[in-house]
């Protein structure tokens, strides 16, 4: 502790504090850090033990957070922890709030999960809806859902599949982990009335191959099927 | 089997009027409330516990007497039991003529009285442990009540690349109501009772994991359903018992027709352990 | 050098930081603040200048931050800031506590917190009962269990374990922390086999006589137990 070292940043203010301005110190900050709002001197008061000096106490506070990546700030006569306003660039990178995932596409994500590879007709026979372009945008976007192949069946329609950052993302090893009817039903999401010839696909899918019944995508099935979009034009 | 729902059911009063009528007034009705128990292994605890000793030194024979008294003092109520502890009876009453009977010379036919107490103890233990592990953890400090998170979070973290959020238990649910919605059929079969062949194999695979030589099982079973079930529950076990034979999961010997079964589990059966 | 006074809360670790670990943990500590879920490594190694070494800007920021109001913790690899546990009793908040779990509810998640990655067979082997529905989907949808996989067994049986959620919501580091767990796994406790020294001394009884430890079951036990006499139902 030779030179006041540049990490000393937490250091003294003026004189040092006793244990129960400590104390305080410590609960203000608890409050401040859970609190959605900034706190007024009142609200503190009420909560810090008898006695202490609030203004002090922030005052200390402010000083010793002032160098961080997070800062005491006021508000008029309110008080709140705030990011450093210069690493905003950092917090604000990826501004997007997360997603909700429709319940839209969730089902069809489910869908193309346990019955993969399936085409979109068969997702719109099992949902009984159609499904619209957007909800397997979203999934592509998400970077769960991909185009597997081509069946070879009339029409050739195009097989989907999920991803390896599928896996990854809830938690399963292989696809084949996904839990059957049985583990379903025990787990309580499917209730007791189901017909007795209810059957949920196990998928035994093993990573990339193509079943027997699907052709490999080409570069031309993928301009075809306008997923890239030939000179920049937007899709559709 | 689902024991987590069973009631007690009410007696009606008329009934308590005959019953102290035939009894004399003296003893008093009891109203039995076997929805407070877990099951059959919390009931058992729960007596284990009135002999306030360690887990491994109660007295699996007394142990086994005071079940086999509760589940008489129900029945003698007409209160309808669910099948597992009806199950739990059963077997109790055959442990009990295990450790009654003088120690045979061990042969390689299962388990001696002495090790299926033991593993009862063993089980008892086992869950008063989970109890207690499971009160430690409530009453740790948890976030939300004692610690907290930051109130005023800025941003939503952890996305890589994608922005979306779901978890596995959203995606299965949505997949489950899915598919249960367009499986909606009209079938609406009213519950009869019946002992389902699966209920009737799970009994019996229950039983048998701790049962070496020739038993015969449904009388020790039969004894404790009600009369309504016993015909449903001879069916299925025996079907049940059929179908063990063809895995060769057990065996089956009758002296002749109408004489009671005897079961066992094979002799040199590969180790396989029915569940674990 | 003497004295470290006692407000030099976030004093030195070991040797001085460079300027640019500072700066990387002025980043870290905005990021960490102002998530309200744990990040993980590679989140912040995503987002910290490259080169710097993130296991030691965490130790420094934990022992920084280990005697205040607010404290890093580490959740298997992730961290978060969250308010001292011995605060509790000044911020407590009872309104909004989570659901209360079923007594059921709790065993079954006790139990696969302890025997993870446990099968649902065995955890009724465990409790001795069928677990009702309702039971596991509560847990999951508290974000507190998953499925984990399939065990590979015959069957193979789907298997069910704690999420990092879980872990974090009761404070723990990982699941070896779990409160008693060495000593019941040291007593046999969390395997599916009775250990070998694990014996029930047998009276050799010749009938129904109890032995000196035991006492009859009384009428009193069996109201006791459950099996009450209505006051007087009887005699009305």
């Amino acid at each position: 502790m030779t030179s006041i070292d540049d990490q000393d940043l937490f250091s003294e203010v003026d004189e040092a504090p006793s244990a129960s301005e400590l104390e305080a110190e410590r609960i203000a900050e608890a409050l401040l850090f859970a609190s959605a709002e900034p706190l007024s001197i009142a609200y503190l008061m009420e909560r810090l033990p008898r006695g202490v000096d609030i203004a002090r106490i922030m005052k200390r506070l402010i000083i010793q957070y002032a160098g961080r990546g997070v800062n005491l700030i006021r508000i008029e006569d309110r008080f709140a922890f705030r990011t450093a306003a210069d690493l905003s660039f950092v917090i604000r990178r990826d501004e997007g709030e997360a997603k909700k995932l429709s319940r839209a596409a969730l089902e069809v994500l489910a869908i193309i999960a346990y019955h993969q590879p399936v085409t979109r007709a068969e997702i719109e026979e099992i949902r009984g809806v159609q499904t619209s372009r957007g909800t397997l945008d979203v999934l592509m976007e998400a970077g769960w859902v991909r185009f597997r192949g081509r069946r070879r069946t009339p029409g050739r329609p195009v097989t989907l599949g999920t991803t390896p950052s599928f896996l990854d993302h809830f938690g399963l090893e292989e696809i084949r982990d996904l839990p059957g009817v049985e583990e379903l039903r025990a787990a309580g999401l499917l209730s007791g009335r189901i017909p007795p010839d209810f059957r949920v696909p196990m998928p035994g899918l093993a990573g990339d191959e193509l079943t027997e019944e699907e052709d490999p995508i080409t570069q031309l099935d993928i301009e075809e099927l306008g997923l890239l979009a030939p000179g920049g034009a937007g899709e559709e | 089997m689902a024991t987590d729902t069973i009631q007690s059911t009410a007696i009606p009063m008329d009934r308590l009027w005959q019953d102290a009528d035939q009894r004399g007034v003296t003893e008093p009705a009891l109203v039995i409330d076997v929805g407070g128990f877990e099951g059959p292994l919390d009931l058992l605890l729960h007596l284990a516990r009135t002999q306030k000793v360690d887990l491994a030194r109660i007295s699996v024979l007394s142990l086994a007497e005071q079940y086999l008294l509760f589940i008489e003092s129900a029945r003698r109520v007409r209160i309808e039991l669910a099948a597992d502890y009806l199950v739990m009876a059963a077997w109790l009453a055959y442990l009990k003529s295990k450790l009654l009977i003088p120690q045979q010379v061990r042969g390689d036919d299962g388990p001696t009285g002495e090790e299926m107490a033991a593993t009862l103890a063993f089980r008892l233990k086992r869950l008063e442990a989970m109890r207690e592990a499971a009160t430690r953890l409530i009453n740790r400090n948890r976030l939300g009540r004692d610690v907290f998170a930051r109130g005023a979070p800025e941003h939503i973290a952890e996305r890589h690349g994608a922005n979306f959020d779901a978890s596995l238990y959203d995606l299965l649910s949505a997949y489950a109501n899915l598919r249960q919605r367009q499986a909606v059929t009209q079938v609406t079969i009213e519950r009869r009772k019946v002992w389902s062949l699966v209920e009737a194999r799970q009994m019996l695979t229950d039983m048998l994991g701790d049962i070496g030589d020739w038993t015969a099982l449904q009388h020790y079973l039969l004894q404790y359903m009600p009369p309504a079930e016993r015909v449903t529950a001879t069916a299925s076990a025996f079907a049940a018992s059929l179908e063990l034979v063809r895995e060769g999961k057990l065996e089956m010997r009758q002296e002749g027709a109408f004489e009671p079964l005897y079961m066992r589990r094979p002799v040199a059966s590969p180790a396989a352990e029915p569940k674990e």
